[in-house]
């Protein structure tokens, strides 16, 4: 029988996968997702620290792409190829752990507001409302100035002002699948708030949460960049900070717009990347989305 | 298939009321495309309908109910396609411009929901929403729409204030009166009605049905009824269409339909409304076993047959047509087929022969 | 009346209820309006005191940060001390904090040495225009593609406006802003830089419609940029509330009626989804500011998001705190207006 | 009230009582106001019984069935299981609901699409930590008509018609073992082709099994097919009650007539005027008075009890098993 | 379009800075005493060629011959209102200062060692407490009396009043916060009217965005540029990209053990550093050539010296002989080895008395990307002698309070912008300057407290003769190099750049190879001298362009217009198919 089930299972994957296929998009974006996670894993196996070292850089400055250079150099003859491929650590880091801290953080208050009613609920949801309306990137740049500058910092400044649209989302997501006659009928078996959360509602909101995790990602890489744009940035290198650091050393005016446009292509194709795939998960989980679709 | 067009004029004859009928339908076919293929949502129905009278259609959800009245104002989503002709007092409307099309919708022909509660702009008064078809069609200024709107209320006995609310301020048996004057506004010749109250209480549902029967009787309006209650149907209309799968089954004067069906599906039906008081089924619930049928992947011969606890072994590959059986009456059934000739060729070759007789 | 009531006779009830069908209307929309207040009073409340506590996290010591290692006698650090009523114990300081915010006093900045709410108030002009200037258009934008993409979903046009919107989307504000700086202030091989990129409008400004269309021209670059990053969310919030709304019933019947296409359009189906996008629109409000900021900063718009940018690399921390509490405020009272706009607009919730 | 002695009712005095409501109130309060959802009922299940509850919409049925679950506390008014007063801690509900079983109105609703019928039918028996699982998954699957089981077992609610999937949940609520089952509207949402099915699947589970029901439902049709009692409740009450036979013949409470009036055998309709009640607004003396077409027609007037009606609450009606109503002028003439 | 500008001779100066008050009481921002610089009179500037104390609004002056007692004739000039500048103004702007705490904020410290001000017509009588040879670099401003006299609340007042009263060459007539001040020549002014007629100081939140104006020709000058910044205007036809000496020394501050004025130890450093011999072990470990190659682009000049760079060409002392460090590794580890801090296997050593590891913090701001790349380089070149350095990053406040009170640190990077005069810079390596136990006060740069260096200090303090008080003060520059409380590492050039096409003479200070905005004093710009703005000469800012924006906001408008009849039409076909 688990050999059937896991067929099944895998049937159920293929279908998914068959309706997922099916949003060229979702299907570019997925592959150079992969690509750029796989690259970000590997890259340790390759290169190290080093292409970040400015000590170490043997390069002419600002010299333009080549050959030897594809992506040209930096203000201190650091490869822009491998600086953009060891940064793409950092960043993916900083977008899967922020998005992961705010999706657990939106999760557990999300799934509690929804599921209980009454005081503790309401509580809860005007939490949410209040950190909602708060403009996130202003909050987050306070609270990167009073934590200091680290990618530690960073990930908890993103994680922490971006939850609440994951609570929201996922409060009415449990609030739509509390209203659904099984629940009830779950409580009439006995289930308690336990039983209920995980296995009824738990499996319900995962799909979307999955959705919204990607669509969270890219865009705390964005959010990345911009608060190290404003000056609060993690100390290592990253996208955001490599962006900063043109500005800094004037890439602009200094005619090296390799250095300006490589890292916000890859901050670019890599958002981009999340927000198809999560555009296309949430076209074929979301049931509404996909009667409209 | 003329012979079913022919079929009908001896209805009319054998009534002997009205020359013309209103609305014609010449094997009509909806077909929806979707992703994994083709949904036959509708396979070649015939029908007539006189003005001044009321059919109602049965079947069960999915038979294509729906879909059928859609497709009379062609209303259908883009990705469905109609085959075959539907004859609005002689045009057919599939053919017609659209300016033409927007003309007849409403003025001529106007259609209840099948659940009010969404047919009703959720932000629009219901005066407005009333008044908006009188406007759009020209047919009366701002002030004498909104008279007629409170005429119109008062008629589905809502008072005129009414007007005034909201969609949501009101029941679901209010708002299918409604939509019911909505539907009345223009004075069409024709009403479909789908399932006008099928989500409603049993006591609203009783109020919603004296209203449309009140009303059909005094504006001789046209009526074609969707429900798959037969119980319902036969209290409102002069005939009955049962539907299954996609094609009608079965179709005479409703009580006769009702209490002597002839198809099997049909008599199912009738037999799940029990008959309180009677001791028959005291403690003897009837019911239709089986699955309802998919419309992507229908059993051959009498799509019925499956489930069908009369069925004989022809029946899994008899090409079954709607088959007399008795005055102004049709189903198709082997079991009503004049002759049981082995060779169902020869069959249909019988039958034309007695038609054209 | 010679029936005692439980509670009202249902005919009664229904009688009293249609005469006065304004009435509880009027007065529940009232009642929830002051709910929202509520609300966002003690959202508000929330700001302040959060507000208080996250600031009294901060790292150094606030008179010293005003020093900005200039050498201070201790007197002159006393003095400041006293002046700041820092030498006051935590609850102390906490409800002068809290008095002052009530007063509108939201402390002098340790930079400028002036009143915030006075720095502030300079501020809001600026911000005002280029935030909502950009606003208006990124919304009108977003919502007419929105609906031109939606009603049509799937549409070569919809494709289009989609890809475009999200590609532009997962751009970073600066980045983009950098870019059109350079493309378009200053000018990249062929393309001439026309559009000024510094402030609000030129140092020798001209009078009169001269000035204004000077003030236009510097506005161009922050507003495309601020544009830009913002109208894709409305386009898809309008997008996908459209093909919603689409589906339907009520539009159907609008159909079956006899409207035409864009009668079916623009009276039912747009308004119906305008209705949550508008809401969404305000509730993002907060994404806005921050674009301000980042292109506030870029362009040296003396806004108050450049402030509150100045404030932060100073940092000068009274200043950032009222520039943070005034933000915040600020988007939380428009969060309530829209809600309660939202509430007066849409029926179904006004008496819910 | 006692002055005929039926044969029904010897039948469920022989039937000791399983669970009861007594004087059950359940209020909401909704939009500020008071919903009076069950205002003051009392109602008996004998062991092996199969009570109608029957009403129009908004009356107040699924309400006490909920409460008899122990899904809604009431406000006043106790719930009785097997002569115990229920009990509302965490441990002992769930005791209860392995002994009482709710079937809700919706099938397809009451299936969490992502669980296979296996885990469905399962769920009860892992709540409660029962061995042998797969048996117990098996035999309910069978028990439910659902046979030969093991071809349902990896089905999904979606793959099902809508006969199978309420089986499905019927057989969900068997696996425990029930004493009694409470359906919400079996059948309300079945297609009409399926419904006698499930009725028969009922009536065959009291047979085999001797489960007690409570089916809720607004069709007197249903109580006609499968149930001993039937008790008619309106607006938070129960306004008539006792053996099928007497009150679906012989209505006594105009409301019972109104409804049975809309049955499609009815030779004339009496089509009740104004809006469905509000169980926010419950109006004093009898509470179907603004809506009774007797009184309307001036017959209680002529009965002499008109006054009554207006002005005088009546009783709560007591859990017997006869034939009863509550009504000034059925009491009167009869 | 009308441009009211036409015709006359404006140049315009980028800063990336805005002003912060207009009160100069309370300005502390550079830009705002640059400005203020450029609008008000001093007793004393410095003389645009030998940077020297030379006459202002003081003719003249005298000393008692104790020291402390200073007379200045106050020259006969006049304030741009009309009204004659007397001493009456200096004494009441000291005045002021000595009383109202709040008028201490910018440049409390130049009052503090006053005992009394007095004035009589045009003489002012400055009474000190203790002799000071710096009185002739007195940096305040002379505010006219008249006008200031009414402020009550000085810490609030923002002498937004335009025109502004001034003696100095330029007259404030208008400041849109953060946008821009404009200047008018003072046409009163005592030596005469500026060449030009209006000066405007231009802000850019965005450094880049300055650099673009320069190169658009929204600004005609732009100071402190960065070396990349630089770099970007070098190779631009119509800027002359200047290149000099700066003004500032950059080194490193060691933690040689952090005391309180009370000599009880405070902060963490590492105990390692408290030996000079490490100390010194880390100086001859720093390549400072390549730091200014790599770090500074080349752009500036190894420190030879201590703190005082060599553009005070009279102040700067330079190293030489047996004491001059140069980069040496080998010389580092020598001693490093003979004071026996031994290696371990890991190549880092420990201490000789124990097994803590040689393991320095180094202390640098965030957002700073140069000192970023020091401290790789830093770290490189301490891994060669067995040191390991690990950068720790601090918020400018915290940074302030960890290096200059509570002693947090080990090596932490520094730097001084340094008058004309070097005693304020020497001042911040005086044991008073130490925070006081209660961890109050100070303004120390170095936690130094060193007998030698007070007593040199003290004696230059009294030394009125001037070569004198250069020897004792360039001995001071010695202890401090020796002793390595701090090490400097290089002096910044001062990079700026103007447009040729523009400005057609400036003179800098000094006049030999001088600065410009970078300087003190109004010198360049008083001499700066310019092309008239012609009716749309220059510039791509402001009303030249209006015609151009206009014609392209019309086409859009046009182009939107065009758009929607298109979809309008286009709809009704959409509709006949549906
Ligand atoms: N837009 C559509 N796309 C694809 N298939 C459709 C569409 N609409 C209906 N169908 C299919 O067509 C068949 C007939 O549907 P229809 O709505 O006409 O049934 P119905 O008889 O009205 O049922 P009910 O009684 O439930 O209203 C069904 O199988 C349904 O799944
Ligand atoms: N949770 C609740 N909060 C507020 N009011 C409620 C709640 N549940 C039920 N009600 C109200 O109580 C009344 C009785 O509801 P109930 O669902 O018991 O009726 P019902 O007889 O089952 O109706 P139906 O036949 O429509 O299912 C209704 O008016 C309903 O609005
Ligand atoms: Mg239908
Ligand atoms: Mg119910």
């Amino acid at each position: 029988m688990t050999s059937v089930a896991a067929a099944r299972r895998k049937l159920a994957l293929s279908r998914f996968w068959g309706e997922y296929r099916r949003h060229r998009a979702g299907v570019a974006g997925l592959v150079i997702l992969v690509a750029a996670v796989l690259l970000a894993l590997i890259a340790p196996l390759f290169i190290g620290d080093e292409v970040t070292s400015v000590v170490e850089s043997v390069g002419e400055k600002f010299a333009p792409p080549s050959l030897g250079e594809p992506f040209g150099t930096d203000e201190s003859g650091r490869s822009i190829l491998l600086m953009v491929w060891w940064g793409s650590r950092t960043s993916l880091l900083i977008g899967f752990l922020a998005a992961l801290l705010s999706i657990v953080i939106g999760l557990v208050l999300g799934v509690a507001a929804g599921h209980f009613r009454g005081w503790a609920g309401a509580a809860l949801m005007r939490v949410t409302d209040w950190f909602l309306v708060l403009p996130s990137l202003v909050t987050a740049l306070v609270l990167a100035a009073i934590l200091g500058g680290s990618t530690w910092t960073i990930i908890m400044a993103i994680g922490i002002t971006t939850w609440p649209s994951t609570a929201r989302l996922i409060r009415a997501q449990t609030l739509a699948v509390e209203a659904r006659p099984y629940i009830e009928r779950s409580k009439a078996l006995g289930g308690g708030h336990w039983h209920i959360t995980t296995r009824h509602v738990l499996p319900n909101v995962a799909p979307l949460l999955l959705a919204s995790t990607t669509l969270e990602v890219a865009s705390a890489i964005v959010t990345e960049s911009t608060l190290a744009f404003l000056g609060a940035s993690s100390n290592r290198t990253s996208w955001g900070t490599m962006l900063r650091a043109s500005y800094d050393f004037g890439a602009a005016t200094q005619g090296a717009w390799w250095y300006i446009l490589i890292p916000g292509l890859a901050i670019l194709a890599v958002v981009m990347a999340f927000t198809l795939v999560g555009r296309a998960l949430e076209a074929v989980l979301n049931p509404r989305l996909r009667r409209a679709a | 298939m003329t012979e079913q067009a022919q079929e009908g004029r001896v209805t009319e004859h054998d009534e002997a009321t009205r020359p013309v009928s209103l609305l014609e339908l010449d094997d009509v076919s909806v077909t929806y495309r979707i992703a994994s293929g083709e949904v036959p949502a509708v396979r070649g129905v015939s029908l007539t309908l006189d003005s001044g009278a009321a059919l109602g259609v049965a079947g069960e959800s999915g038979s294509g109910k729906s879909t059928l009245a859609m497709a009379l104002l062609r209303l259908l989503p883009r990705d469905a396609r109609v085959g075959g002709r539907i004859l609005l007092d002689g045009e057919d409307v599939l053919a017609m411009k659209w300016g033409r099309m927007r003309a007849v919708r409403w003025a001529e022909a106007s259609i209840v929901f099948q659940g009010a509660q969404h047919g009703l702009n959720p932000v629009r008064r219901i005066g407005d929403q009333i008044a908006e078809p009188l406007l759009v069609h020209g047919l009366a200024k701002p002030d004498a729409a909104r008279k007629r709107v409170a005429e119109l209320l008062d008629q589905v006995g809502l008072p005129a204030w009414r007007a005034r609310s909201y969609p949501h301020e009101l029941s679901g048996g209010q708002r299918q009166r409604v939509m019911i004057a909505m539907a009345l506004a223009c004075s069409p010749r024709l009403i479909i009605a789908d399932e006008p109250t099928t989500a409603l209480d049993v006591m609203v549902q009783a109020q919603v049905l004296s209203l449309i029967k009140e009303l059909i009787a005094e504006h001789g309006i046209s009526l074609i009824m969707i429900s798959h209650d037969l119980s319902v149907l036969a209290d409102v209309c002069d005939r009955l269409a049962v539907m299954y799968a996609g094609r009608v089954v079965e179709h005479g004067p409703s009580a006769e339909v009702f209490h002597k069906a002839e198809h099997p599906y049909s008599r199912a039906l009738a037999a799940a409304f029990p008959t309180v008081g009677d001791p028959v089924s005291r403690m003897a619930p009837k019911g239709l076993g089986g699955d309802p049928p998919d419309p992507m992947q229908l059993p051959g011969g009498c799509s019925f047959h499956p489930r069908c606890p009369v069925a004989l072994d022809e029946c899994s590959t008899l090409d079954v047509q709607l088959w007399p059986a008795g005055p102004a009456r049709a189903a198709a059934c082997v079991h009503v087929r004049p002759t049981a000739p082995s060779d169902p060729e020869q069959d249909v070759e019988a039958k034309k022969e007695e038609e054209s007789s | 009346m010679t029936t005692p009531l439980e509670t009202t006779e249902p005919a009664a009830a229904q009688a009293a209820a249609g005469a006065g069908d304004e009435r509880p209307a009027w007065r529940g929309t009232l009642r929830y309006a002051l709910a929202k207040a509520g609300g966002a009073l003690f959202s508000i409340a929330m700001v302040i005191v959060g507000t208080f506590f996250l600031f009294r996290l901060l790292p150094g010591d606030p008179v010293r940060n005003m020093a900005q290692g200039r050498n201070m006698t201790p007197a002159q650090l006393d003095l400041e001390r006293h002046r700041l009523g820092l030498d006051k114990s935590l609850i102390q300081q906490f409800f002068d904090f809290v008095g002052d915010t009530l007063r509108l006093d939201l402390g002098m900045s340790y930079e400028y040495k002036r009143p915030v709410l006075d720095l502030i108030g300079e501020r809001l002009g600026p911000t005002l225009l280029l935030a909502g200037t950009g606003l208006v258009i990124a919304v009108s934008l977003g919502i007419w593609q929105g609906t031109r993409a939606g009603w049509r979903h799937g549409s070569r046009f919809d494709r289009f406006s989609t890809a475009t919107s999200l590609l532009l989307w997962s751009v970073p504000t600066f980045w983009l802003g950098l870019l059109l700086m350079m493309v378009f202030g200053v000018g990249v091989g062929p393309i001439p830089g026309i559009f000024p990129f510094r402030g609000i409008e030129s140092v020798d400004a001209p009078d009169g419609f001269a000035y204004v269309l000077d003030v236009a021209s510097h506005m161009v670059l922050p507003c495309l940029t601020l544009v830009a990053v913002v109208y894709a969310q409305y386009l898809l919030v309008m997008r996908s509330s459209l093909v919603e709304e689409i589906s339907q019933d009520y539009v159907t019947v609008a159909r079956a009626k006899g409207l035409r296409d864009d009668e079916v359009r623009r009276r039912h189906a747009v308004p119906n989804a305008l209705l949550p996008t508008v809401t969404l629109v305000f509730m993002r409000i907060g994404f806005v500011v921050g674009g301000a900021v980042t292109v506030e900063t870029i362009y040296t718009w003396p806004g108050l998001g450049q402030l509150f940018y100045e404030a932060v690399s100073v940092p000068d921390f009274t200043l950032m705190q009222g520039t943070f509490m005034l933000i915040t405020v600020a988007v939380i009272v428009m969060n309530t207006l829209a809600d309660v706009a939202y509430h007066i607009l849409d029926p179904r919730v006004r008496s819910a | 009230m006692t002055e005929t002695q039926t044969a029904a009712d010897a039948v469920a005095t022989t039937r000791p009582t399983l669970l009861e409501a007594r004087d059950l109130h359940v209020e909401f309060s909704s939009r500020g106001r008071r919903a009076r959802a069950v205002d003051g009922v009392n109602l008996a299940i004998g062991a092996g019984e199969i009570v109608a509850l029957v009403g129009e919409s908004g009356c107040g049925k699924t309400t006490l069935a909920r409460t008899l679950l122990g899904l809604e506390r009431p406000t006043s008014g106790e719930v009785r299981y097997d002569g115990d007063v229920l009990n509302y801690s965490s441990k002992a509900l769930k005791e209860y609901r392995r002994q009482v079983q709710l079937v809700l109105q919706d099938p397809t609703g009451s299936l969490n699409p992502r669980h296979t019928v296996y885990e469905a039918v399962a769920e009860g028996a892992r709540i409660h930590g029962l061995p042998d699982e797969q048996e117990v998954v098996t035999s309910a699957l069978s028990r439910a008509g659902l046979r030969p089981p093991d071809r349902f077992f990896l089905r999904y609610p979606h793959e099902l018609s809508g006969g199978q999937r309420q089986r499905v949940v019927i057989a969900g609520a068997l696996a425990l073992d029930p004493k009694v089952l409470i359906a919400d509207e079996p059948v309300a949402s079945l297609d009409a082709s399926v419904r006698g099915e499930i009725l028969a699947l009922l009536l065959k589970l009291r047979a085999d099994l001797g489960l007690s029901a409570l089916v809720v439902t607004h069709d007197l049709g249903l109580a006609w097919n499968i149930a001993d009692r039937v008790a008619v409740m309106y607006l938070g009450r129960i306004v008539e009650s006792g053996p099928v036979e007497q009150v679906l013949t012989a209505p006594r409470h105009p409301y019972t007539q109104a409804l049975m009036s809309v049955l499609p055998e009815s030779p004339e309709r009496v089509v009740l005027t104004g809006e469905p009640p509000d169980p926010t607004r419950i109006p004093g003396g009898c509470r179907f008075h603004a809506r009774c077409q007797i009184l309307a027609s001036g017959k209680a007037a002529e009965a002499g009890v008109a006054d009554h009606c207006r002005t005088n609450p009546l009783p709560i009606l007591p859990s017997t098993a006869d034939a009863q109503a509550a009504c000034y002028y059925a009491n009167n003439t009869t | 379009a009308q441009d009211p500008a036409a015709g006359k001779k404006i140049v315009r100066v980028g800063a990336t800075q805005s002003m912060d008050s207009m009160n100069p009481f309370i300005a502390v921002r550079l830009v705002s005493t640059s400005i203020h610089r450029w609008m008000y009179g001093y007793l004393t500037v410095p003389d645009s060629k030998t940077l020297q104390p030379s006459p202002d609004l003081a003719e003249s002056w005298t000393t008692s011959e104790d020291g402390l007692t200073w007379t200045f004739k106050i020259r006969a000039a006049k304030w741009s209102d009309g009204k004659p500048v007397t001493a009456d103004d200096a004494a009441w702007t000291f005045n002021k200062m000595m009383t109202d705490e709040a008028a201490k904020t910018a440049n409390g410290p130049a009052v503090e060692n006053f005992e009394s001000v007095t004035a009589s017509g045009q003489d002012l009588t400055i009474k000190l407490k203790s002799p000071q040879a710096s009185m002739l670099e007195n940096p305040v401003p002379i505010m006219p009396k008249h006008v200031w006299e009414s402020v009550t609340d000085m810490a609030n007042y923002d002498a937004e009043k335009y025109p502004s009263v001034s003696s100095g060459p330029y007259i404030a007539v208008e400041h849109k916060k953060d946008q821009y001040v404009k200047l008018q020549a003072n046409p009163n002014y005592w030596r005469g009217k500026p060449k030009i007629d209006e000066l405007q100081v231009v802000f850019y939140d965005n450094p880049q965005a300055a650099i673009a104006g320069l190169k658009t020709g929204d600004i005609d000058l732009l100071g402190r540029m960065t070396p990349q910044e630089f770099e970007a205007i070098q190779n631009d036809p119509n800027i002359e990209a200047w290149n000099t000496q700066g003004r500032r020394a950059s080194y490193l501050q060691i933690n040689h053990g952090a005391t309180t004025t009370d000599d009880k130890s405070v902060g963490d450093g590492h105990p390692a550093l408290k030996d000079l011999k490490v100390r010194q072990a880390l100086h001859y470990a720093i390549d400072k050539q390549k730091l200014v190659d790599e770090v500074q682009n080349g752009l500036a000049k190894p420190a030879d010296g201590s703190i005082v760079p060599p553009i005070y060409k009279e102040f700067f002392w330079e190293a030489g002989g047996e004491e001059k460090v140069s980069y040496d590794p080998a010389k580092a580890n020598k001693i490093l080895d003979d004071a026996g801090y031994k290696k371990g296997a890991d190549g880092v050593r420990t201490m000789p008395d124990g097994d803590r590891k040689l393991e320095f913090r180094f202390t640098i701001h965030t957002e700073t990307p140069i000192e970023d790349k020091l401290a790789e380089y830093l770290t490189a070149f301490f891994k060669e002698i067995g040191i390991t350095l690990t950068t720790v990053k601090l918020e400018s406040s915290k940074f302030t309070e960890e290096t200059g009170v509570t002693g947090n640190f080990d090596i932490a990077i520094s730097g001084w912008s340094v008058n004309p005069d070097p005693e304020e810079v020497m001042a911040t390596h005086l044991c008073s300057r130490r925070p006081a136990p209660n961890g109050e006060g100070g303004g120390t740069e170095s936690f130094f407290c060193d007998d030698t260096f007070e007593q040199l200090y003290k004696d230059q303090l009294k030394e009125l003769d001037r070569t004198k008080r250069v020897d004792l003060l360039k001995q001071m520059q010695e202890r401090l190099y020796t002793q390595a409380p701090i090490i400097a590492i290089y002096y910044t050039n001062d990079l700026e750049g103007y447009r040729k096409d523009k400005i057609t003479s400036i003179t800098p200070i000094p006049e030999d190879k001088g600065l410009l905005y970078g300087g003190s004093g109004y010198w360049p710009f008083y001499t700066v001298d310019a092309k008239a703005t012609g009716g749309s000469a220059t510039g791509a800012e402001g009303g030249s362009n209006t015609g151009l924006i206009a014609g392209v906001v019309g086409g859009v408008v046009v182009i939107g217009l065009a758009a929607f009849f298109l979809t309008r039409r286009r709809k009704a076909v959409a509709d006949e198919r549906e």
